[in-house]
């Protein structure tokens, strides 16, 4: 099969899936669960295939919008190059390994078949994201995510907190969405084209440098809604709600990823505005670091991780601020990241699982020995994160620091620093707590492993996190430049020594300030309640929308309306009124007003 | 008889026969089904090649007599009134499928479905017109059964007031565009009333409108035409007025009738007096911020579904004066689309509130809920059809959307005007409908159900029909644009084009 | 015959004339003398006429189109008043009065 | 001659005013035959012989006739001594002053008005007066004016008839 | 057929009706009216088959305006209008009969409705001798004859006090406004020395001309003549007069006076408006007399109960309408611009057909329904849809809603006043249409809206004649085709 073919089946594939469960098979939800994972297994081996044939390609296909070549054109076309190969391996495989989990993870829910449309509603727009070759397609696909993880989000509708949550991603992602709309109009004007392809051809004319920052600040906006950086972070811990295998899929590897993806996709804009990317260099850097304080206080095992997420992200966002310089040690960190937040999902998927939905690690505890294998995996994953060397998240983590140093952003350099250090620590509060010491409810009590369907995924899981960054496998994933342990001595210094100390520290001082606490020992209100920013947000709401919406329809009921429409209906029926006056009935009244009118006319005619 | 005069007079004549006693419901619904099929066979046999504005042209000559201006009653069609005429066709179809059954009409069923039809067929004649008069005349046919509609079937206890607000707005409206458009006429030489050769006139700079009486006859026109597509300031009686009307007549009335205003707007103000437009741009644009800005957030304070409905597609209306106020071609051709693309999408909406206040009583948010639960196929279309109105991509609405907002910026050269900082405000927009549509959604079909809604009455199929048959439009043309967008297009290279502002 | 009069004595005196009839008809109440003043009126325009036409001569002779115009408006006077009459003496059968600003039942 | 004119016209003038002031409907109607008495004079100080014939006739005899049987029958009372209108009587004196002053200035700017009448040559021949000439004009010239007149008398008759049948209690 | 026979078989007509009903024994004196339709309905077929004489020559052509299309068309008017009137006084006579005929023993029971019939073909005689009236002196007798007439048929039901005071009320302001006509006829005659109107017109544009004295003429002449066609401020008769006439009258009044009020007011104000010293301020002084109709007319109806009332005011605002065409007369006679007449002969010939439209109803709800009240007509589409429906389409016609002729109707008046730029009086124009689509459809609202009153309860379930229900059809297709189809009555015009 040639490239375009791939292409197509890889796109189309999944809205197929997921149009047919959606019109018939939601009766025989078993059968629509295999469809769904079955086609996942599929878009794997193509995306496979892809990634090894290596061929880059561009394809362009029908128009979409067409009002002539000279005005505006849309076409659906897909760029396939190293880039989209490589994100579109990470997709499938976690995509399917997801899939394979939600077997038996959501056996016996209600709205299986659904939740299985969900997922491949959402396997559709991601690849359209990672193949789209413009703006405009892209953007398309952007909303179709936000949909796909709205959907997912709220699979539990009738949980009011899930609804919310859902609500709360959608919009939240729309007001960045928002920006990048703008963003993408700017780019347009400022280059003429919304091809990524011209773009980078046309941007080294343009001259108007503020609106090009603009645009590109425009542009990542739409980063920060998806990839949830701040200010914009808040809707991510609260998809929580969603099914864990989703939050493992959508809310951790691969659609909070987007953002990352997209602005690697277009890091020649990034080049081009100096002023645009140490912007987002800084927003990468301080997400990452609240994001890791706020996670420090957590007891929702999934919480915990998401803010994981988030502060990962920074990284990623970090990287891709510092330009080309460091966009591949971002799409890296990006890929092992992919692997082991959707292992750590999981892991904390089977953990709740086990323990009948609960999520509270401080009623958890003990689980090493209830369920070993989730345990190993978990672990690694965690080790993974916390970047203990020689697993694929040090090694990405590393090439990230390093291009920091590289590029001169200190700034963000020495708080990326304070993030490897905290990273450790709440990842080994978590552990403790979790994993060792004893059991703390009876939930956890009769919790044992799970069976073969969702440990395999963990297991396979837990290898790529392991080893994810070496020659072999990262071949595909990367365009330039791999880790390899010779690189590590090769340019051993100051960044390997700070983050190392980092690692130890913070695995340290989580260790001797955990070790067999039944409750929280140092409770840090400010970081337990994130900073206040919900609270801060919700009132934002209240007041600047709900407020003035409010307002505003009582002026629109009782000021306009009156003014543009009763007021002048009562003025004409006041004046017919008045009018009625001169029509007194008596003859002589009358002859009366006739000999006055008669004057009055001979005056002004004759005068 | 021509195919267009048939279309155009069909349901009319259905309309007569309805009242000398035809069976209601069968007629009305046998004649709109015909009215479909047929414009859709028109669509397939536009000719794309011919160059020029109208196609399948049929005219009789009504006035004859020494000095009085040649009116006939013409009609054709191009590339944009083919949309709308399709609209019109599809929506008429799916309000009388929605429309309840005789014996279920407390009052005479006759004047139900005849004013349906006379509503719909005014729509379809004013879209179908190529004379100026006719174009004005078939759309006030719907006023006076607008009116006993709202005030016979309507409800909700100020139903009347509602009639009256309604009727009186739009009759002063269609006065003021009436002065407007004789205005141009008269400016024009006013010896005819075709539309081609007045375009034609005032294309030639030497038979042209002189500068400042565009500017008069283009505020006349925006203020008549505005009015009846409730443009900012007088949006008064649009939400009210969906709220309280039968369904069906909510759906014709938010989903077709509503776009002839900005019809006229682009087929006779910009036309007949582009410098007038580019004069008031400005004052355009500070309306339709009225419309997006102000009224979305008064959408978001309704309490109740269909008040918000109502609120929302007034809101929308902005988007589609902001393509017009953009002028070029994509975003013209933006605002032809959206006007499709809304008038489906609201009518859509209407559909299903209307079905779920037969099912649940009422559309007050606080007391509805969890519906997915009960109505899970109710939910799902609902789904779709909130996500179309929030301009959700695979939606018509987004294709629309997108083209406007390019158009918005298309003649930006490098720098931010007017124009492109209204755009941007506009953006905003987007992120109020989706504030609301989502709140809504959220508080009729998510969270827990109340106890007593737990009837399980979900959409039979029949109900759904309608539904369906709107959301296929809708999705069909979300995917593949160019199914209406080459006709747009088709036009729009004939179509004069105006300097933007 | 040499006469030192000029035609605005003669429409002077009717205008005068047209003036009281109006009068009348403004401040009587009783029916009869309202319509009476009507009469005065339309004979100060007789006079008018009479003058008028005394006044441009038509080959030496008044213009007796004015006289012809005073015979028709004599005559229709006559048929008014008799019809006039009629119907007030009908009203004055079922109300039993003349007095004009008794009759404003209808108003408004 | 213009003595006799002021004399005539001072007749015509008074007449009209008692008809307005007088309160009792019957010396209202002897003062209107004045005033028409006057208005006759004048008509034949102006050479209108047949005119003047006819304005006593008809007015003076005929109508005012009628007049004085319709207030006899109905036996009026005059108006009755209730107060006075003062406003109406204001504002009616107000509107007829207005109406006379505008009169006189119109007279003013019509110059015409202040030239002389030209002599008359008696009507043609001998054994012609105006009767003859009007005469001719009437039924000659003017004949279909005259027939419409016919129908009006006509339609005024039967209005007549119907409206004053008698009601038998 | 000689033109000016119609006039002559109309009057012989009356002649006729009045002869069968002093000495045929009739058991049911409908009859006299139906004779008197037929030979009506003759009369308006014999209007297409006039001739024109080919010379002019002769006392006759003086008084009576010759090849005139436009005189044709209104006798046409007269005619039509007559006939209507006459079908609903069929309709009403036992009204008629109850509040005139007198219970003298071996009088017939139905005394005094002869009369009744005969009577309005003398007055369509005089309306159609105005319509060709070009001489002051013919002017004036065929307007008396009108008026005259009228005097008696309005105060006709003498046992009905409302009746008699309308006749009343009628009487002393008609005579008034003669007293003015005759006044400003003898002043016209006097400056130009003529009765021809055509003379006058010459004369009036003489350079020697005296202003002053011309306009003062005009401004008596115009009193009368507003008095005639209700123009405000000289409308105050109107409402009243229109409540107290029986129905038929009242329907004969507003179509039929008020069209050969137009008329002669369109033939008395051309001489003025064509001479170049005067046009200025006449056109001024009937712009402003327009406004003021259209203000009051439109605006005191608003509020209005009683539905003759509201129509003697929508009557009020018609003439507002028709004023403003004649106040925007072409000062320069363009290529393509609509001339005044054209436009107010169609506006009057649309306003025909839907005033009567709307008399045939009420005139048939007055059977069954004393009151006159608009609240009188509530529930009335429950109760009898036929009628319900066409007073609706009537109102429709009256406000103006395209595809009737109504709308036709204004809208050359606004194309005319827009040609004009008489932008003041577009915008009262505006306003005043505006309220008509108010109170017009207050009607309706009243009709479909509203339940029938427990008291009047199903009983409005109102029997048609035959003849009404057929006339009330035509009127509706009549109604409709001029409203698409203008040449129906343009054609007439040409």
């Amino acid at each position: 099969m040639d490239v375009n073919t791939i292409a197509w089946i890889l796109l189309l594939l999944p809205l197929l899936v997921a149009a047919m469960i959606l019109l018939g098979l939601k009766r025989w939800s078993g059968l629509s669960a295999l469809l769904s994972t079955g086609s996942a297994l599929l878009t794997l081996v193509l995306a496979a295939m892809l990634a090894a044939g290596g061929s880059d390609a561009e394809i362009r296909s029908f128009p979409w919008i067409d009002l002539g070549q000279d005005t505006f054109q849309v076409e659906i076309g897909m760029t396939v190059d190293s880039l989209a190969r490589g994100m579109m391996l990470v997709v499938t495989f976690v995509g399917f390994l997801v899939h394979l989990f939600s077997l038996g993870y959501m056996r016996d829910d209600r709205g299986k078949s659904r939740y299985f449309a969900g997922l491949s509603l959402f396997m559709f727009s991601m690849t359209g994201i990672v193949l789209a070759n413009n703006f405009v397609m892209m953007f398309i696909f952007w909303e179709l995510v936000g949909v796909s993880s709205y959907i997912l989000i709220g699979h539990w509708y009738q949980k009011a907190s899930a609804a919310d949550a859902a609500k709360k991603a959608f919009l939240t992602n729309r007001i960045g969405d928002f920006g990048f709309m703008i963003g993408i109009l700017l780019v347009w004007i400022l280059t003429g084209s919304i091809y990524f392809d011209e773009i980078e051809a046309a941007v080294g004319g343009v001259t108007n440098m503020t609106l090009l920052n603009a645009a590109a600040l425009c542009v990542f906006c739409g980063a920060i809604g998806k990839s949830a950086q701040v200010p914009l972070h808040v809707w991510l811990p609260d998809a929580m709600e969603g099914p864990t295998p989703v939050s493992a899929l959508i809310h951790a590897a691969t659609m909070v990823a987007a953002g990352v993806f997209m602005l690697a996709r277009v890091v020649f804009l990034i080049e081009a505005a100096d002023m645009a990317a140490t912007v987002i260099a800084w927003i990468g850097a301080v997400t990452a670091l609240l994001a890791a304080l706020m996670a420090l206080q957590q007891n929702d095992i999934k919480r915990i991780l998401a803010y994981s997420t988030v502060s990962q992200l920074g990284y990623m966002i970090m990287a891709q601020g510092l330009g080309s310089g460091g966009t591949d040690a971002g799409m890296f960190h990006l890929y092992t990241h992919a692997f082991f937040k959707a292992l750590l999902f999981l892991g904390a998927g089977a953990v709740i699982y086990a323990c009948h939905h609960q999520q509270d690690i401080w009623k958890m505890g003990g689980l090493r020995r209830k369920m070993p294998i989730t345990f190993a995996t978990f672990a690694i994953g965690a080790a993974a994160l916390v970047a203990v060397p020689f697993t694929s998240g040090f090694w990405s983590k590393e090439a990230i620091l390093e291009a920091a140093l590289r590029e001169g952003m200190i700034g963000p350099y020495v708080l990326a620093m304070i993030v490897a250090f905290l990273t450790p620590f709440y990842m080994t509060r978590l552990l403790m707590v979790a994993f060792l010491g004893g059991t703390r409810s009876d939930d956890t009590e009769n919790a044992e492993e799970v069976g073969p369907v969702m440990w395999v995924p963990l297991a396979l899981l837990a290898f790529m996190a392991l080893f994810s960054a070496y020659g072999l496998l990262a071949g595909p994933l990367l365009a330039r430049g791999q880790a390899d342990v010779g690189h590590l001595f090769g340019s051993f210094g100051l960044t390997a020594t700070l983050s190392m100390l980092g690692l130890i520290a913070g695995v340290a001082a989580a260790y001797f300030l955990y070790r067999g606490k039944k409750e929280e020992p140092l409770r840090i209100r400010v970081l337990a309640r994130k900073f206040y920013l919900d609270e801060i947000y919700i009132a934002l709401v209240r007041i600047f929308q709900d407020g003035v919406a409010a307002f505003l329809d009582v002026v629109d009921r009782y000021v306009l309306d009156p003014a543009i429409t009763r007021f002048p209906a009562m003025s004409a029926m006041s004046a017919g009124r008045f009018l009625r006056v001169f029509q007194v009935g008596n003859v002589q009244a009358y002859a009366f007003f006739f000999g006055v009118a008669v004057v009055v006319l001979i005056y002004f005619l004759v005068l | 008889m021509s195919l267009i005069e048939i279309i155009v007079l069909l349901p009319l004549l259905a309309a007569l026969t309805i009242a000398l006693g035809a069976p209601a419901r069968l007629t009305a619904l046998g004649s709109s089904v015909v009215v479909l099929v047929l414009s859709l066979f028109a669509a397939l046999n536009f000719r794309f090649q011919v160059e020029g504005a109208f196609q399948f042209e049929s005219s009789r000559s009504l006035i004859d007599a020494a000095g009085m201006p040649e009116i006939s009653l013409a009609f054709g069609l191009d590339g944009i009134s083919l949309v709308l005429l399709l609209l019109s066709a599809i929506v008429l179809v799916a309000a009388v499928l929605v429309s309840p059954r005789e014996n279920a009409i407390v009052g005479s069923s006759r004047l139900y479905y005849l004013s349906l039809l006379l509503i719909g067929g005014g729509a379809i004649g004013a879209f179908c017109s190529t004379d100026l008069f006719f174009l004005y005349a078939f759309h006030e046919l719907a006023l006076i059964p607008t009116f006993l509609m709202i005030g016979l079937f309507g409800r909700g206890e100020n139903r009347v007031r509602t009639a009256w607000t309604v009727t009186i707005y739009l009759s002063i409206g269609s006065l003021v565009l009436l002065v407007g458009l004789l205005m141009a006429v008269v400016a024009l030489g006013g010896s005819t009333f075709a539309i081609a050769d007045l375009a034609a006139l005032a294309r030639s700079p030497e038979t042209g409108i002189a500068a400042e009486r565009q500017t008069w006859i283009f505020f006349l026109l925006l203020v008549g035409f505005g009015i009846l597509v409730s443009l900012f300031p007088f949006h008064g009686w649009a939400a009210p007025a969906y709220s309280d009307a039968p369904i069906p007549v909510a759906m014709l009335h938010a989903g077709v009738l509503k776009k002839f205003g900005v019809y006229g707007l682009i087929r006779i103000a910009l036309p007949f007096a582009p410098a007038g437009a580019e004069a008031l741009l400005n004052l355009v644009l500070v309306l339709l911020l009225g419309n997006i800005i102000y009224l979305g957030l008064v959408t978001v304070a309704q309490k109740r579904l269909d008040r918000m409905l109502g609120y929302s597609s007034v809101m929308h209306m902005g988007y589609i004066f902001l393509g017009i106020a953009a002028g070029n071609k994509l975003g013209l051709a933006g605002a032809v689309l959206l006007m499709f693309a809304h008038g489906i999408s609201i009518a859509l909406l209407f559909a299903l509130a209307g079905s779920i206040r037969e099912r649940f009583g009422t559309l007050e948010f606080a007391k509805l809920g969890g519906l997915a639960a009960n109505a899970p196929r109710l939910g799902l279309l609902f789904g779709f059809a909130a996500f179309a109105a929030a301009g959700l991509p695979g939606f018509a609405n987004f294709a629309a959307e997108i083209n406007v907002f390019f158009g918005g910026f298309a003649d930006a050269e490098g720098s931010l005007g007017w124009l492109q900082w209204t755009t941007i405000i506009a953006l905003w927009g987007v992120v109020i409908s989706a504030v609301y549509m989502l709140r809504a959604y959220r508080s009729i079909f998510y969270g827990p159900a109340p106890a007593k809604l737990q009837s399980k009455a979900d959409l039979a199929w029949p109900a759904a029909l309608p539904v369906l048959i709107l959301l296929v439009a809708l999705i069909s043309v979300g995917f593949v644009p160019e199914l209406l967008n080459q006709y747009i297009r088709h036009a729009l290279d004939g179509f004069f084009l105006v300097t933007p502002g | 015959m040499e006469s030192a009069l000029t035609l605005n004595h003669f429409l002077f005196v009717s205008g005068l004339l047209f003036a009281i009839g109006l009068a009348g008809v403004l401040v009587r109440r009783n029916l009869i003398v309202i319509f009476m003043c009507l009469e005065l009126m339309l004979s100060a325009a007789n006079l008018t006429l009479v003058a008028f036409s005394r006044f441009n001569l038509v080959g030496g002779e008044p213009a007796y189109d004015g006289h012809v115009l005073i015979f028709f408006i004599i005559t229709v006077a006559a048929a008014e008043v008799a019809v006039g009459l009629a119907i007030i003496v009908a009203l004055f059968r079922s109300r039993h009065t003349t007095d004009a600003t008794k009759i404003n039942t209808m108003k408004h | 001659m213009t003595f006799l004119f002021y004399i005539f016209s001072a007749l015509a003038l008074i007449g009209g005013v008692g008809v307005v002031v007088y309160r009792n409907p019957v010396s209202a109607a002897f003062s209107l035959v004045v005033s028409f008495l006057g208005l006759a004079a004048l008509f034949i100080q102006l050479n209108a012989f047949l005119v003047g014939i006819l304005q006593i006739l008809v007015y003076a005899g005929a109508i005012m006739v009628l007049f004085l049987f319709i207030i006899m029958l109905m036996d009026v009372p005059r108006e009755e001594r209730k107060r006075l209108p003062y406003f109406g009587l204001a504002g009616a004196g107000a509107v007829v002053l207005a109406f006379v002053a505008l009169l006189i200035e119109v007279l003013k700017r019509t110059e015409a008005g202040s030239a002389r009448f030209m002599p008359v040559d008696t009507p043609g021949g001998p054994g012609t007066s105006d009767v003859h000439r009007i005469g001719e004009l009437l039924f000659g010239h003017y004949s279909f004016p005259v027939q419409v007149i016919a129908v009006l008398l006509l339609v005024a008759t039967v209005g007549v008839v119907v409206l004053s049948k008698k009601e038998l209690k | 057929m000689p033109v000016y026979y119609l006039e002559i078989i109309v009057v012989a007509l009356g002649l006729l009706m009045l002869m069968i009903d002093a000495f045929v024994k009739l058991e049911d004196k409908r009859v006299i009216a139906w004779i008197g339709m037929l030979g009506l309905a003759v009369v308006f077929v014999l209007l297409f088959r006039v001739e024109w004489p080919e010379s002019t020559d002769g006392a006759f052509w003086q008084f009576y305006s010759s090849g005139d299309q436009m005189a044709l068309y209104f006798k046409g008017i007269a005619v039509l209008t007559t006939l209507i009137v006459l079908i609903m006084a069929a309709d009403l006579s036992p009204l008629v009969v109850e509040q005139t005929a007198s219970p003298a023993p071996g009088a017939h029971r139905q005394a005094g409705l002869g009369e009744f019939f005969a009577l309005p073909m003398f007055t369509c005689a005089g309306l159609m001798w105005m319509a060709s009236a070009n001489n002051l002196v013919s002017i004036f007798v065929s307007l008396e004859l009108v008026t005259v007439s009228f005097y008696i048929m309005v105060a006709y039901l003498r046992r009905n006090v409302g009746s008699l005071e309308a006749g009343v009320k009628y009487l002393i302001l008609g005579a008034l406004s003669t007293g003015f006509l005759v006044y400003g006829f003898a002043w016209l005659f006097g400056i130009t020395g003529s009765m021809d109107l055509g003379e006058i017109a010459a004369a009036l544009a003489a350079p020697d001309m005296n202003p002053t004295a011309a306009l003062f003429s005009f401004a008596l002449i115009l009193v009368a003549v507003a008095f005639k066609v209700g123009a405000v401020p000289f409308h105050f008769w109107i409402p009243d007069v229109y409540q107290g006439a029986p129905t038929p009258i009242t329907a004969f009044l507003s179509v039929g006076s008020k069209a050969a009020g137009f008329i002669v007011f369109l033939r008395l104000a051309q001489p003025f408006l064509s001479s170049g010293a005067l046009a200025e301020k006449v056109t001024l002084v009937l712009g402003a007399l327009a406004a003021l109709t259209l203000i009051v007319g439109n605006l005191t109806a608003l509020p209005q109960k009683n539905f003759k009332r509201l129509l003697a005011y929508s009557g009020i605002a018609h003439s507002g309408f028709l004023l403003m065409a004649l106040a925007s007369a072409p000062t320069a006679a363009t290529a393509n611009a609509l001339t005044p007449a054209t436009v107010i002969a169609f506006y009057l010939g649309a306003y025909l057909l839907m005033t009567l439209l709307a008399f045939l109803v009420m005139s048939t709800m007055r059977q069954r329904v004393v009151s006159e009240d608009i609240d009188a007509y509530r529930g009335l589409f429950k109760s009898s849809p036929f009628l319900a429906v066409t007073l609706l389409i009537a109102m429709a016609s009256l406000a103006g809603i395209p595809l009737t002729a109504g709308f036709f109707g204004k809208f050359f008046v606004f194309k005319l006043a827009v040609e004009q730029e008489q932008w003041f009086l577009i915008v009262v124009g505006l306003v005043g249409a505006a309220a008509g689509f108010y109170y017009y459809l207050k009607v309706a609202a009243s009709m479909f809206l509203e339940d029938p009153k427990a008291s009047a309860g199903g009983d409005l379930a109102v029997p048609i004649g035959a003849v009404t229900r057929i006339a009330m059809i035509l009127l509706i297709i009549a109604i409709f085709a001029a409203g698409v189809y203008p040449n129906l009555i343009l054609g007439l015009l040409r």
